[in-house]
């Protein structure tokens, strides 16, 4: 990784400006993902007083087993209907908004509300909205004809945290959006302008392009936001159901530990995301290194 | 501007309106249902505000929900507090000084601490739970502020936002420093702080919030009423056990609970996001 | 003083009750204090506690419910069986004091009590008076058959739902195979060994009569409404006239119902037999957890005495709902009138005791319970979706089960 | 190839700023008209209202004898170069060009051609595929001056494109725009706050001084004849010697260095002359190879005069210097600033 | 005021990359000597050699005598000027100018009497309190001037200190520059890749190329006899027009124009002469104003040349025009570039 070109010398303090997260980092998060990685060839009972080596046997049954591969293509599902639609949504706000320079203001403050609730409290929220019998939402439903009910349809209690999830997440991305639109030069939509490109030419073949340094950002974060922050989400609406209809894989990874009690293929399941996220951190570091070098 | 049409702008305020009251809606209903009995909240949706403010609010500011395992608010907001300033202040110098070691230093194992660091960025420690959950144990931090948030610092996120705004400042700054005779560290402190302004005003709204919003580890690691957190108690609230919740109560505390970071992210509004551009880039 | 941790799982008014009983404890002596502290929902609360305990944080007492006894009672070790504490405190003890019906799941085959009865339920069927009597229903449904009878009669009157149920491993399958005298797994519902099998795939009557329930969401009459509890709104908000759960709901519903109700016993599946054989119980009891000073077990030894008080337990009783745990208890509220000023409310204990419990009806006793109901929910959520029949989900709880049984069987072995 | 007409133009930007309160503009076709002045006096906002960027207050704008007040710029059938050359980043040279044509729904095969005969006047074939990032600034500016020439369009409109240059590839590419605005024969209005450039550009020069025109003419006309103190001060460099009559008694005749009038002289027309009316103390000396421009300052102390000279031999810093003028050479203002006329 | 010693430096950056082979220069005391040469030839190298930003890899840099290649920037008693400036965007420009003083632990009321001292001589004791990003451009230079004068070193170190500025301000910045260091009589070191900033600044001009010393002289010597086509081509704008001997017969004598030889000939040497040997095609007519400048192209159709003329009459674009030269005027070089001395 680079450093800058004009960089100071020095023996000892390089040493000691990174030591503290050095630290902190190995304590709490390479001791504890280390173990992770033991436990995940363990088998042990749940109060952890026999343990058993069992080799790649964990790893073997979840590959095995057709709901882990459920939870991972719910998990692929929700994921992109999350970061879909909260780029989206604050994609068109975010646009329009920036049309109207001077008020846009007024409307950031007030979108920007959702990002300060907290994952937990949205999940509440929206649970509140569309519990059958008192949720507005329900209710709302109800009269549209639809018979709302996300204790028993997969489909309902899966848009439900998607909404959830997707609400909160829209203030964040449109404070990036309209902060990427912004930031692109007048002079560019003007000279599209000259071209004979309309508002909407000019937002596909200009704007959207020159945003994608901020969507790409923007579906990174998304995507880890919806893997892991949302755990609040689910645990305070649907709790993975039902059926498994929403057992996101951190959920169920919590759920296999904490409920399930079953540690070894809880850590293989922490085994497999963190090679999916180290991945993709990876892929983040080669595409940012190469857009700041150009 | 191009085709300034006045229809146009219509258009452009509905969709914004519109979009900004259903965002805004769930709020809205969350604090309309906190002025209501639990009784009318439970039998029909009220829209607009009832009289029962001051009891309800009088209520959880007061005595809580003890038994619902939330004790009164104050304190789990003083918890919160705590818990967020902390993780936002340690995560913050923590990154700050290791940012600046990664991007203007070389030296030995450089790279290993690159990575050792950033392997982290983007695992929360959801994945990791129960492991990280020991260790704070045999460390003997739970029940303590120490064991709510220091495990949470163990991220890079804020690292790698300050290396890559490090990455923007002119090689030229550093170099006429180090003609004006300013060390690594006057450095560090005259230039390279100040001038991460923004970026450290993004960075707080971003950590108090996550901060404040944390809710699965306080769950873990407090077994003691005295370190509550407001989100976990709402949550706790909500999920009554063998009983109905008390909406109304919850609304409140929820509201109570949306206070704070909603100060934070509204009074810092500007630098916020100018410093997300920044950091962005 | 010393203090003595209590985790348990009791929300709401039933917290408040169990504050009031550790204030009781922590007034009648001064050596000990007794501090509860809710830890979320039972899973939540037992699990917490395991995590605890791995973490050398455990506290001395923790609320389980009764799914998770072979759990318990697997980690030797861990827990401190509570007979032995009893016996060896310095205190006066009986084991025989508790109600028979209530101990015997709780107690080893050699006759060692490992764990309290605190809170011990059974589910009971709950009755909107006011709805049952403007549709015309004058008797309250005894079998399922009265209960499709009384939905088709509330429907003409105007009412869809009929009826919904928590809980529903525990009621619809658990319940429902004991009160039929049929097994839930193999090894006398697994209080033989840890070498058992689910059979309650095997139940026709289980089975055709949970499709029939499936079948009549179609018009309204059956609507389900979530784990647990999560379908209690359904009932005091007057939506469903009928609910089937546990009977410690009374204080909730008491204090939310804006109608008059009341409690019968589960309905009989005619298909099946025709007169119940008898309820299991459920709720929870208090396990003791190692790894504390000697002398503060002095302290929890004392606190159960304290809470098996006749007077402690009846008041818990008659407040609750949940039953009785000793027979003086039970004695005392007959004693006190209670029964007769509140109709009904010893219908709990009356189905428990219904007959002498067969190995079909003592109760279930199967390692990796939480999780086997969190999969026979799932299946059962799969059937109202209406994505299974039942005999598919049942089925398919059976297989996954009995998986988790093996795993079980595995690490314990 | 369409003549141009600005009729009692005013623009008032929201909030009431007045910057242009009413101008009156006529450009011929095939006309290369430079607009110059300083910063903020409106140029660019004139440029704006001819290309449709920016509504235009009051007045009328004819392109080709066609009303455009309430055309859009694409309607307008113009083209346009940005200072910064607004280069659509992501897209390669060839797309950049040919992204005015698409939009029009011109056939593959002559924006084919036309890109490429665009390309190989400009010089850029070699470049078609690289992306405007791996041009180096001149480059940048020729992709700017293609997309413009490609769509053959009624008018050209540049807003100091050339701004972004060094000095040399500057010099180097205004020739290269003459030269190509003199073939196309296309009308063209250019906006520059250098006057250098615009000298050397304009077939009409435009000086513009707070939203009003001070002077219209050809260039070599405002050169030698400027209408105002301003027009003398902006035009010409170094700029011209300013100084108040009564300063210098010799140089002009008695009558006219009356009442605030002053006198103005290029650097160019001081001879240096022992007898000459101007002395000054000179203060640096800068020499530019073929000639020398010689700082100093008048006994007054506080009038700075700069000569310059030719030839080999030039004064040092600290000498006192004289210089004379030819009577022709004097330009006289009123203390209005305006030429009193000779 | 110290003189500074270049001997056998020699420069490769990380990565084997030779970017100064081995190079040689003396600067005298209190002289401005100004570094000049295309981009990437190795000015800023060589100059942050000597401030102490970059490692020396061999040779040595002596500063008033004493050795520096080991010491650190501040320990060597320079001050620098960037091309941006690099003021620290956070502090006021009194911050700015004191930073250094204050890092040295300089006693307060002498910062205070230092800054305001050096901002009356730069004319910014109005702007103290305001932070760099409300100057101008122009102001923002002289606060880096500013601050570099406010240390009273041993060398002043510039890097293209003007290259940010407009074409106007440049000029007039170029001679308060000379004029500060003629009166600070200090040490400088002047990077630049203008060559007319080149000519008028320096004391001692060098003409650097692919990290060489092409020539070092006064300024007027290096004009008047360049050393190399290299140098011939640099300096002086319009450039020397540089001619194939053999294109243009009647120029200069036989015997110079064999072998691959070059003739250079200055612009303004060329003097219209309708029997002159140089014949052109007129293209463009630049009119500066006191003179004009004709670009034209030699009938063998490649060769570019460039008559500066003064007067009014000049030829139009199209028009075939003849020049003469005297001997005087034109420069010979040889096959491989260097001037034939004559
Ligand atoms: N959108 C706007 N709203 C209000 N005032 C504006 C706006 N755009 C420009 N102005 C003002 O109008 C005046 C003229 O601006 P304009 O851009 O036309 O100047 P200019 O001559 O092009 O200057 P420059 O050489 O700096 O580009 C300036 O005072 C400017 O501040
Ligand atoms: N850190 C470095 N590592 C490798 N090569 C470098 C480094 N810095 C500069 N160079 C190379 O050294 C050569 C000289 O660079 P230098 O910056 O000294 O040029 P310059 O003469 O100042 O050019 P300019 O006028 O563009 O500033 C260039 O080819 C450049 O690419
Ligand atoms: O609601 P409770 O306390 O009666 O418990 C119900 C079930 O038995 C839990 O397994
Ligand atoms: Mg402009
Ligand atoms: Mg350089």
């Amino acid at each position: 990784m680079r450093a800058k070109r004009v960089t100071f010398r020095h023996r000892w303090l390089p040493y000691a400006l990174i030591a503290p997260q050095i630290i902190i980092t190995i304590i709490f998060f390479l001791w504890p993902a280390s173990q992770a990685i033991y436990q995940s060839v363990l088998r042990q009972d749940a109060f952890g007083l026999r343990t058993e080596f069992v080799g790649m046997a964990n790893f073997e049954r979840l590959f095995g087993d057709p709901l882990y591969l459920e939870s991972f293509w719910t998990t692929m599902a929700y994921s992109a209907m999350v970061a879909s639609s909260g780029m989206l949504i604050a994609l068109i706000l975010a646009i329009m908004a920036d049309r109207v320079i001077r008020t846009a203001t007024a409307y950031r403050t007030l979108l920007i509300w959702p990002y300060a609730v907290a994952p937990a409290v949205a999940g509440v929220l929206w649970w509140f909205l569309f519990n059958p019998t008192i949720g507005i939402a329900a209710y709302a439903m109800d009269m549209l004809g639809y018979d709302w009910n996300h204790y028993l349809d997969g489909g309902d209690a899966m848009a439900l945290i998607v909404i959830a999830a997707t609400w909160r997440q829209v203030s964040y991305n449109f404070l990036f959006f309209l902060a990427g639109l912004q930031a692109i030069p007048k002079s560019l939509t003007e000279a599209a302008a000259i071209d004979g490109a309309g508002p909407v030419k000019r937002f596909w073949s200009i704007q959207l392009p020159l945003l994608s340094p901020t969507v790409f950002f923007l579906i990174v974060v998304n995507v880890v936001y919806a893997f892991f922050e949302t755990f609040g989400v689910v645990h305070a609406t649907t709790s993975g159901g039902p059926g498994n209809a929403t057992n996101i894989l951190v959920y169920k990874v919590w759920r296999d530990a904490f409920e399930g009690l079953n540690l070894g293929s809880s850590a293989a399941q922490s085994v497999i995301l963190m090679v999916i996220v180290i991945a993709l951190t990876a892929i983040q570091f080669r595409y940012i290194e190469r857009r700041v070098e150009y | 501007m191009i085709e300034n049409r006045p229809i146009l702008n219509v258009v452009q305020h509905v969709i914004l309106i519109i979009g900004v009251t259903i965002f805004v809606f769930p709020i809205w209903l969350a604090f309309v249902a906190s002025t209501h009995t639990a009784r009318e909240v439970n039998s029909g949706i009220p829209l607009l505000p009832g009289d029962q403010l001051f009891e309800n609010y009088a209520q959880v500011l007061g005595e809580g929900l003890s038994n619902a395992g939330a004790p009164p608010i104050g304190l789990m907001l003083f918890n919160s507090f705590i818990m967020a300033l902390t993780i936002t202040f340690g995560k913050i110098a923590i990154s700050l000084l290791s940012a600046f070691a990664v991007v203007y230093f070389r030296f030995p194992f450089r790279i290993l601490a690159f990575w050792t660091i950033f392997v982290t960025l983007m695992l929360p420690v959801e994945v990791r739970i129960l492991p990280t959950y020991e260790v704070v144990a045999q460390l003997g931090m739970l029940n303590s502020y120490a064991g709510l948030s220091i495990p949470l610092i163990a991220s890079a996120t804020a690292t790698f936002l300050f290396r890559q705004f490090f990455m923007t400042i002119p090689e030229e700054l550093t170099e006429a420093a180090r003609v004006d005779g300013a060390g690594p560290m006057k450095f560090f402190r005259d230039i390279l702080v100040p001038l991460s302004r923004t970026n450290l005003a993004a960075l707080f709204v971003i950590l108090f919030i996550y901060g404040w919003n944390q809710y699965l580890w306080p769950l873990l690691v407090t077994t003691d009423e005295s370190y509550y957190t407001v989100v976990m108690g709402i949550q706790r609230m909500a999920n009554a056990g063998e009983e109905q919740p008390m909406w109304n109560l919850i609304m409140a505390t929820a509201i109570l609970a949306l206070l704070p970071p909603v100060a934070v992210i509204i009074g810092m509004q500007r630098l916020f996001v100018r410093g997300l551009v920044e950091v962005e880039k | 003083q010393t203090e003595i941790q209590l985790w348990h799982a009791m929300g709401g008014t039933l917290g408040e009750k169990v504050e009031e009983i550790a204030n009781g404890f922590n007034e009648s002596q001064d050596e000990f204090t007794v501090v509860p502290t809710y830890k979320g929902n039972y899973t939540e609360n037992m699990t917490a506690a395991i995590a605890a305990f791995r973490a050398g944080e455990q506290p001395h007492v923790v609320q389980v419910f009764e799914v998770g006894t072979a759990t318990m009672m697997a980690a030797k070790g861990a827990v401190r069986p509570v007979q032995g504490m009893m016996e060896g405190a310095n205190i006066e003890w009986d084991a025989d004091a508790y109600l028979p019906a209530v101990k015997s799941y709780y107690t080893t085959p050699e006759g060692d009590m490992l764990s309290l009865p605190f809170n011990s339920s059974t589910p009971v069927m709950w009755y909107n008076k006011d709805l049952l009597e403007s549709a015309g229903v004058t008797e309250v449904p005894g079998t399922w058959d009265e209960m499709f009878a009384a939905a088709e009669k509330l429907q003409a009157n105007g009412h869809d739902c009929a009826f919904s149920f928590g809980w529903q491993s525990w009621v619809m399958l658990e319940n429902y195979l004991a009160w039929h005298d049929q097994p839930v797994g193999s090894k006398e519902n697994g209080f033989a060994g840890f070498d058992t099998e689910f059979q309650f795939a095997e139940s026709g009557d289980l089975t055709s009569l949970l499709q029939r329930i499936a079948d009549s969401q179609e018009d309204g009459t059956f609507k389900y409404g979530g784990r647990r509890g999560d379908s209690l709104p359904l009932f005091v908000s007057g939506e469903c006239a009928m609910w089937m759960n546990s009977s410690a709901y009374y204080s909730g519903i008491k204090e939310q119902a804006e109608f008059a109700f009341g409690q019968a016993m589960l309905p009989v599946n005619t298909e099946a037999r025709d007169a119940a054989q008898n309820s299991i119980i459920g709720g929870a009891t208090l396990w003791v957890l190692e790894g504390h000073d000697e002398a503060d077990y002095q302290g929890v030894a004392e606190f159960f005495n304290y809470v098996s008080l006749p007077e402690v337990q009846a008041d818990w009783h008659q407040a609750t709902g949940y039953v009785p745990i000793t027979t003086a208890a039970y004695e005392l509220s007959q004693e006190q009138g209670f029964y007769e000023s509140n109709p009904g409310t010893d219908t709990a204990i009356k189905q428990l005791s219904l007959n002498e419990p067969t190995a079909n009806s003592k109760g279930v006793r199967f390692g990796n319970f939480v999780q086997v109901r969190d999969v026979i929910n799932e299946e059962l959520e799969a059937l109202w979706a209406g994505d299974k029949t039942a005999a598919e989900a049942l089925k398919a709880a059976q297989e996954r089960g009995n998986q988790l049984l093996r795993d079980f069987e595995a690490s314990n072995g | 190839m369409s003549d141009i007409q600005i009729e009692n133009v005013r623009k008032v930007y929201p909030g009431n700023v007045e910057v242009i309160p009413d101008l009156e503009l006529s450009i011929a076709a095939g006309e290369l008209c430079v607009l110059v002045g300083p910063s903020g006096c409106g140029k660019s906002t004139l440029l704006r209202m001819v290309a449709g960027l920016e509504p235009i207050t009051d007045g009328e704008i004819r392109i080709g004898g066609r009303r455009v007040n309430e055309l859009e710029p694409v309607e307008r059938d113009i083209s346009m170069v940005f200072q910064n050359y607004a280069l659509y980043p992501h897209m390669s040279v060839f797309d950049n060009m040919a992204y005015g044509l698409r939009n029009r729904g011109t056939a593959k095969p002559e924006i084919q051609r036309r890109v490429r005969e665009a390309a190989q006047v400009l010089g850029l074939e070699d470049f078609l595929q690289r992306k405007p990032r791996q041009l180096s600034g001149g480059q940048r500016q020729r992709v700017a001056m293609g997309r413009a020439i490609v769509r053959d369009p009624a008018a050209f409109l540049f807003d100091e494109p050339l701004s972004n240059l060094d000095a040399k590839l500057r010099v180097k590419t205004r020739v290269e725009i003459r030269d190509l605005q003199q073939r196309l024969k296309t009308t063209a209005l250019y906006v520059t706050h250098d006057q250098q450039e615009a000298m050397t550009l304009a077939d009409k020069l435009v000086v513009m001084n707070a939203g009003r025109i001070e002077q219209v003419g050809a260039p070599m006309e405002v050169y030698a004849r400027p209408a105002s103190l301003f027009v003398a001060g902006f035009i010409g460099s170094p700029p011209m010697n300013i100084i108040p009559a009564d300063r210098v008694p010799g140089l002009a005749a008695h009558d006219t260095a009356s009442a605030g009038m002053t006198i103005g002289v290029r650097p160019e027309a001081l001879i240096a002359d022992p007898a000459g009316p101007v002395e000054m103390t000179v203060r640096v000396v800068e020499r530019l190879g073929a000639t020398s421009n010689i700082h100093g300052m008048l006994p007054d102390g506080t009038t700075e005069v700069i000569a310059s000279v030719t030839g080999e031999t030039v004064p040092a810093p600290g000498d006192t210097a004289r210089f004379a003028a030819a009577k022709v050479d004097l330009h006289l203002f009123d203390a209005e600033g305006r030429r009193v006329s000779e």
